[in-house]
């Protein structure tokens, strides 16, 4: 990468240069998309960085940045990093409490932030916060009488005086820049904890996005919908880094609740998303063609099944039949088409997911239908940059192939490792974790566990501290089989227990919903969920399910021998309340081997009922006992498969 | 002088045929709120049913029940399949609605019975009564003292049904307010078939009548024309109202077509009611009898 | 379904309010405008310029006429074809008198004379509201009828009353084959319908929506009562009188005032109210509807008489057509108030979201 | 609230207004003041003449006997045009909506004063009518994200809950960026939130735009949280006059809201 181009500030004097009049950023207000052109934004950003360096803003500091996606927001990152500074992006939603810990470690003294809301609690949180000085809002609405607090328009006014008075000062700043300076700090919502700052370079940013713009074509006319949280660093790669290396539209929408509609008017053509959005939006696909026409449905449910049958493939550009084509070509038409356009994904060249398992027949759906989908894997630490998956090579249990430039080593418990440009300068102000984190070579401990398939794809299958061995000397890797399993519609929870034995069984919990419905239509009565989880059917149904999870994991080689050999459907659903669950609902696998003790011995026995006795607390508060004798069905195990044949 | 009075008096008699028609619309307004611009028509059909049943073979005292039980069977469909889809509709969609019912009464009236122009003989001539003449010189037509004799007992028995019956009492109920003639169990629809039956025997008369001055020809629908200034200056609630508007005009226009008429070139009868009733708007919007309206915001 | 509104997103409010906001529609209106203007003149047959093109977009002017004081301004009005009269008559008198007058200053004049007609009736509704007006719109319709067969001076004192007008002539050139006839009226009637629809989207359509549907809210707001009531009722009257013009010039040549008379101004109250009330786009269904439906009607019935030679009387089918008239109305008054141009919007809105129903 | 603001200039003042319906005397003797960028509460048990006071202050209703004063100018009464366009805008009791158009249309209504464009140039929608268009569209779309009303811009008012309606109410009489705003029990019939949400637009319009709002409400707790100064009517005769705590004390006014539910 040419010198001159290695930091963001640079970046977007180039494209007011090269594309000045192409639009740079839209945002949906008062009633139609305000657009700024690329000379705009810089002209916005000289203003913003002028008028912070005019109030004191110094070389090195850091600019707190608090609000939902709206323009001025980015701009200020890139000001702030004009100024040779570090912009410092925080959870919006976050209380006041939170922000007390992130401004402190950042040591903050320059905040910007969007509305009354966040003012608010920003200055709820300044008394404890002795070094915040200077807090700046961009939406003026009821912050009339408010004391200490400054608008962004003052704030621009400010630079531009600042500017006609020092006509060289913005460039000089920007010029000074080096793309080894660090260009952001990303807060990783630390599960475990304090949020540790995450230090990124501008060159581990660009890189990244160069990396990611090549891999799929991404130019300046592509366009994106910014509206996933701006302390996150997937929104940071896609909306800021991609958005100052290709030069294409970001588009903020109204507000929270308008996202869907703001998506469907944009139509993006570059587009990211969590599993969960994806799993919504399909559901409220099939909810509104509940209420359909009879032809409609008709209709529907036949191109579905039309694309199912072909429609990857065809996306993949693999050899259809003739027939096939044509049917899919007229689904096209009547459905996929007009399907695509009312969740305004017309005209989307790449999609991306990541950050949890997606489900099988949720990502075939999208794909089926025309929509590019695709994951990636990364984390905060390499710029949510690891892996993609290449056009015409997805598959929906990998996270695709090392990304360019990134180097991908699993280690000996089965850890990814990873190495390249995009690695994390350190952890701000945390030595120790820097260092435990990325070893003497320079690789980085993704704490995730994984595998690379024939295909040279990686899959992850864990958290490594999860992963264990089975007597075997076989890896274990317990989330990913309780996965496989949650993919059916039928089974709510599951625990898989292996470790340091010598086969896996698991604990079942069905889903009332879909299975209650499934025995309604066989007509089998039940008195509820304990009596329906007993129901012979009911085992015969999971145990299919169980079989095809195992016959799976029969085709992935060394995972092969992590095939469920007997399981129970358990007497109660598995409940927050009773401890079984976080509240996030992960299971908590050792309380629940405790707890259950007998089952798992009664598993591992070669006994096919056990009678066991639980105490439960019911929504009232009060508490019970439940009862009940539960059978334990063996399920059928295939021989380890040829992985090759398989894929 | 004397000429004078006997185009008063010709035009208080015609004027008086015009309140027959007239009093169909009150009474219909009057109970469901709906202007039947359709009277008119219902007026042409009644007398073209009659005729044609008369063509029919059918003696004149059959043919009169039989007609007034075709009259009644076309409120009840009216009231069924018009009136009561439309309720709580504002007025103005009402008024449309009465003026395509006045096309379709038409259609299905000269369809059923033909187009052409038929005469009626009632046994009235239409000639002046010789000692009316003898004694004061004047020419008083018969046929309208005969006519306008029976709508005054026309009207007088409306009045009697009015305030003296069960049924007139709740319709007038019914009139002052919908939804509290509701509440105490007064049977709206009932009520309605009752007076567009009633409504349907009135314009049966007035069908006889005009049908039998004028012959039974579409041209009786333009009757229904002249009836809406009636209104106006009557008042769409009053049935006195109908009757003073009906002689009125009736006086009016017979004055100003002879007075006036030479001077502008006749044939202002057409609109000369009219203008009377618009610029008689103009000064009480609500009509001589109709109550003044507070529109309360 | 054919709508691929993703990623056609307003940049600006001039955009947002265009009259064809969405792609496609353009498209759509593009294509209609080439067939109307190109592709018909290329194939139509005299007989359906003359017998049904032309009367069908003049009376589609009457009935944008009587939709903005009607179906915008709410004011009902029977008296139609009486305005169209003056505008015919008017405009007749102008070229009879005017010397070297140009023709389509001549309609602009009728127009205009019976705009100025049009508020004169106008003065009642600002004391009278509902079918009081409608009545008194009435003696607008007996009054101008009679005036004009009485006073011999406006139809130049022809015996008959019938009055013949005078060839159309533009810049030298006679509009005189029924294809040239056809799009004079089609370009004067296209011109007239964008202005019509201009207006009902701006701040005078506005006013008189506000003037319909809650007169003491809109006085509130500082809307003019009045003022915007007798704008309506000039408007309409102009746009009725400009029809009337085109009636008597390019549809009929010789014409007597009766041709206007009440029947003529029902047909067209059909029209506004079988079209959609308060929508430009439902005067042209409203009149396309009006003006086949009895062709339809007389054709099926013809058919229906030489196949099963039912004796069928000609009467018997105006007759029919009256049934079939008043039935419709009430149909759309009670199932759809707001008429065709309202289905049109629901299978629009359909299409928008297919394959959803919502 | 401020008590600084009832201390401004006399914005409004009714003097001694006396108003009847044929016999049935709706208001006698009432005077009040309204001072510039208050707060003013009306209330009063039903029927006490509240709603007739709001119709005399803009012209809808003439009294018999008495002067209003707006901004200096003494009259013996008001007419509803010269009301608005000297900048009184007002919401109604029960909503008066313009049904047959969308919220975006029934809120430029409210800026009819503001677009001077003949029906002619709007016709051929050029050069003053276009501009007008576009500009006043700009002024509407900032009054309604100031309501955060979004989301309904383009549908039928007809299709809105009652809160939405009263609030595009407000939003229309907003779009007229008045100086005196006469607000007719805008919460009634309202859930908590709706009130809620309600009061912080009155009291946001009041801040941002410095309106002087004068409002007829029956819930209590509310008029006390959001007004400076208080009348209370009853029978058409004014019984209290003060801050809200004076007016809480007022035997009077007790007496007056005994058993009144609100």
């Amino acid at each position: 990468m040419e010198a001159e181009l290695a930091t963001f500030p640079r970046l977007l004097l180039e494209h007011a240069h090269v594309r000045g009049e192409r639009p740079a950023t839209r945002e949906k207000d008062l009633g139609i998309w305000q657009t700024w052109t690329w000379a705009q934004v810089a002209d916005e950003v000289r203003a913003l960085a002028c008028g912070l360096a005019a109030l004191g803003f110094k070389r090195g500091m850091r600019l707190a940045i608090i609000g939902d996606n709206r323009p001025r927001l980015y701009w200020s990152m890139t000001a702030a990093q004009a100024l040779g500074g570090i912009a410092v992006p925080m959870y919006q939603d976050a209380p006041a409490a939170e922000f007390v810990y992130v401004l402190n470690d950042a040591e903050i003294v320059y905040a910007i932030v969007e509305d009354q809301e966040q003012v608010d609690k920003i200055l709820e949180a300044a008394p404890q916060v002795p070094s915040l000085k200077h807090i700046y809002y961009d939406d003026p609405r009821g912050l009339r009488n408010y004391e200490g607090v400054t608008s962004i328009d003052r704030l621009q006014e400010i630079g531009r005086e600042f500017d006609l008075a020092h006509p060289d000062f913005y460039n000089d700043e920007v010029a000074r820049g080096r793309s080894g300076d660090v260009s952001i700090v990303l807060y990783t919502s630390g599960t475990t904890g304090k949020p540790k700052g995450v230090c990124q370079t501008h060159a581990a940013f660009i890189v990244s996005a160069q990396g990611g713009c090549g891999f799929d074509k991404l130019d300046s006319r592509d366009s994106i919908l910014s509206y996933l949280p701006m302390a996150w660093v997937g929104d940071h790669l896609f909306s800021y880094a991609q958005w100052l290396v290709a030069g294409f539209t970001i588009n903020c929408p109204e507000s929270g609740d308008t996202v869907m509609t703001d998506l469907r008017e944009i139509g993006p053509t570059y587009y990211f998303a969590p599993p969960r959005v994806f799993e919504n939006l399909l559901t409220q696909v099939m909810i509104r063609m509940e209420d359909a026409s009879p032809i409609k449905r008709g209709l529907f449910r036949y191109f579905t099944a039309v694309a199912r049958r072909c429609g990857a493939a065809i996306l993949d550009r693999k050899p259809v039949s003739v027939s096939d084509r044509l049917l899919y070509a007229l689904g096209n038409v009547l459905v996929y088409a007009p399907l695509r356009n009312v969740l305004g994904m017309s005209r989307i060249r790449v999609a991306y997911t990541a950050g949890a398992a997606i489900g099988p027949d949720l990502f075939r759906f999208y794909r089926s239908i025309g929509i590019n989908l695709k994951q990636l894997y990364g984390s905060t630490e390499t710029c949510a940059y690891v892996c993609l998956q290449p056009d015409g090579g997805v598959k929906f249990d990998t996270v695709g192939e090392a990304a360019p430039g990134v180097e991908i080593k699993i280690a000996e418990g089965g850890e990814v490792l990873v190495r390249g440009p995009m690695l994390l300068k350190e952890y701000y102000k945390r030595p120790d974790a820097t260092a435990e984190s990325i070893d003497s070579e320079g690789f980085f401990h993704t704490g995730d566990a994984g595998l690379i398939d024939d295909s040279g794809q990686l899959k992850i299958i864990d958290r490594a501290k999860d992963v264990g061995k089975m007597n075997g000397g076989a890896m274990f890797a317990p989330n990913y089989i309780e996965n496989k399993l949650k993919f059916f519609p039928h089974i709510k929870e599951a625990v898989a227990f292996g470790n340091g034995r010598d086969s896996v069984c698991a604990f079942i919990n069905i889903d009332m919903g879909s299975v209650g419905n499934w025995a309604e239509r066989r007509g089998i009565a039940y008195s509820g969920y304990t009596d329906l989880g007993a129901k012979p059917e009911v085992y015969r149904l999971i145990g299919e399910c169980v079989e095809e999870v195992n016959a799976e994991l029969a085709r992935e080689g060394p995972l092969s021998a992590s095939q469920i050999h007997r399981f129970i459907i358990l007497h109660k659903e598995l409940d927050p309340d009773d401890d079984e669950l976080t509240r996030t609902r992960k299971v908590r696998r050792n309380f629940i081997a405790e707890k259950y003790g007998v089952l798992i011995d009664a598993l591992y026995s070669d006994r096919d009922v056990q009678h066991i006795e639980t105490l439960v607390k019911f929504e009232d508060g009060r508490s019970g006992m439940v009862a009940a004798d539960l059978k334990i069905e063996e399920a059928k195990t295939l021989p380890a498969a040829d992985a090759r044949e398989a894929a | 002088m004397q000429f004078f009075f006997e185009v008063l008096i010709g035009g208080l008699l015609s004027g008086v045929m015009y309140s027959l028609v007239a009093l169909g619309f009150v009474l219909i307004y009057k109970a469901s709120g709906v202007f039947n611009f359709a009277q008119g028509a219902m007026v042409f059909f009644a007398a073209l049913t009659y005729v044609g049943l008369l063509e029919q073979g059918m003696p004149a005292l059959l043919a009169l029940p039989a007609t007034l039980a075709v009259m009644v069977v076309l409120a009840l469909g009216i009231e069924r399949v018009v009136l009561r889809p439309l309720v709580n509709q504002p007025q103005i969609t009402l008024f449309m609605a009465t003026i395509g019912l006045t096309f379709f009464i038409e259609g299905l009236a000269q369809i059923t019975w033909g187009a052409n122009v038929r005469g009626l003989d009632l046994g009235l001539q239409d000639e002046p009564i010789q000692w009316v003449t003898d004694a004061t010189g004047m020419a008083v037509s018969k046929f309208d003292l005969v006519a306008a004799g029976v709508a005054a007992i026309l009207v007088t028995l409306l009045a009697l049904f009015f305030n003296r019956t069960r049924i007139g009492r709740a319709l007038r109920a019914v009139a002052d307010d919908h939804q509290a003639a509701l509440a105490v169990g007064i049977p709206l629809q009932q009520i309605w078939a009752i007076v567009w039956g009633v409504a349907g025997a009135i314009a049966l008369v007035a069908g006889l009548l005009w049908g039998a001055r004028n012959g039974v020809q579409y041209a009786l629908t333009f009757v229904a024309l002249k009836a809406l200034p009636v209104l106006i200056l009557g008042g769409f609630e009053s049935i006195p109202g109908a009757i003073v508007g009906g002689l009125i005009i009736g006086a009016s226009e017979k004055l100003a077509e002879v007075y006036l008429g030479p001077f502008v070139g006749g044939g202002i009868e057409g609109w000369f009611p009219y203008v009377l009733a618009l610029l008689f708007l103009l000064i009480r919007p609500e009509g001589l009898f109709g109550e003044k309206i507070i529109r309360r915001i | 379904m054919f709508y691929r509104e993703a990623g056609q997103f307003k940049t600006s409010y001039q955009a947002d309010v265009a009259i064809f906001p969405i792609r496609q529609d353009r498209i759509a209106i593009a294509l209609i405008a080439l067939t109307a203007f190109v592709v018909i003149p290329l194939l139509a047959t005299p007989y359906l310029f003359t017998g049904i093109l032309i009367p069908f977009l003049i009376l589609s002017l009457a009935a944008i006429g009587l939709n903005i004081l009607t179906g915008y301004a709410g004011q009902l009005s029977l008296g139609t074809a009486a305005f169209m009269a003056v505008g015919a008559f008017a405009s007749y008198n102008f070229m009879l008198r005017v010397p070297e007058m140009p023709i389509l200053l001549a309609f602009i004049g009728g127009g205009t004379i019976a705009a100025l007609v049009g508020i004169l009736f106008g003065l009642p509704s600002l004391r009278i509201r509902g079918f009081y007006l409608a009545v008194a719109t009435l003696a607008a319709q007996f009054f101008i009828l009679w005036f004009l067969t009485k006073v011999g001076w406006v139809t130049n004192y022809s015996s008959s009353g019938v009055i013949t007008a005078q060839p159309i002539v533009i810049l030298g050139y006679t509009f005189a084959t029924p294809a040239a006839k056809y799009l004079l009226v089609l370009s004067i009637v296209g011109l007239m319908a964008l202005a019509a629809k201009n207006m009902a989207r701006g701040n005078v359509g506005r006013s008189w929506m506000a003037v319909r549907d809650m007169d003491v809210a809109a006085e509130v707001i500082g809307i003019r009562l009045m003022h915007a009531k007798l704008l309506a009722f000039a408007v309409s009257s102009f746009y009725c009188g400009v029809a009337g013009a085109l009636f008597a010039y390019v549809y009929l040549g010789t014409v007597e005032p009766e041709a206007f008379n009440l029947d003529l101004s029902f047909r067209i109250l059909f029209m506004v109210i079988i079209g959609g009330m308060g929508t430009i786009l439902g005067s042209f269904l409203g009149s396309a509807f009006v003006t086949l439906l009895p062709v339809l009607l007389s054709m099926t019935v013809r058919y229906l008489d030489s196949n099963l030679n039912l004796h069928i009387a000609e009467s018997a089918i105006s007759n029919l057509e009256f049934m079939v008239f008043g039935g419709l109305i009430i149909f759309f008054l009670i199932v759809e108030p707001h008429g065709l141009a309202r289905l049109w919007q629901i299978a629009k809105e359909k299409l928008r979201l297919w394959p959803f129903p919502h | 609230m401020t008590p600084g603001r009832s201390s401004g200039a006399v914005l409004l003042a009714v003097d001694n207004i006396s108003l009847s319906f044929g016999g049935v005397k709706a208001l006698t003797g009432i005077s009040f003041d309204v001072r510039e960028q208050e707060i003013r509460a009306i209330i009063g048990p039903n029927g006490a003449g509240k709603s007739s006071m709001l119709n005399v202050i803009n012209g809808v209703y003439h009294p018999q006997q008495g002067t209003i004063t707006f901004r200096g100018e003494v009259r013996r009464d008001m007419n509803t045009h010269r009301a608005a366009a000297q900048g009184i805008a007002r919401t109604f009791q029960n909503i008066a909506l313009f049904k047959g158009m969308s919220v975006l249309d029934n809120i430029l209504t409210g800026r009819n004063l503001k677009m001077h464009a003949t029906f002619i140039e709007q016709a051929i929608y050029l050069g003053r009518a276009r501009r007008e268009e576009l500009e006043n569209r700009r002024k509407v779309e900032e009054v309604i994200d100031f309501l955060e009303i979004q989301h309904i811009r383009k549908t039928p008012v007809g299709k809105l809950p009652y809160g939405l309606q009263k609030r595009v109410e407000l939003a229309r009489a907003l779009a007229a960026e008045p100086i005196l705003l006469l607000l007719d029990e805008p919460m009634a019939g309202m859930n908590i939130e709706e009130k809620q949400d309600m009061c912080r637009f009155v009291l946001d319009v009041n801040e941002q735009y410095g309106t002087t709002i004068v409002l007829i409400e029956h819930d209590m707790g509310v008029v006390m949280d959001i007004s400076d100064r208080v009348i209370v009517l009853d029978y058409g005769k004014k019984i209290g006059d003060g801050t809200p705590d004076e007016v809480r004390g007022s035997q009077a006014v007790i007496d007056a809201y005994l058993g009144v539910a609100n």
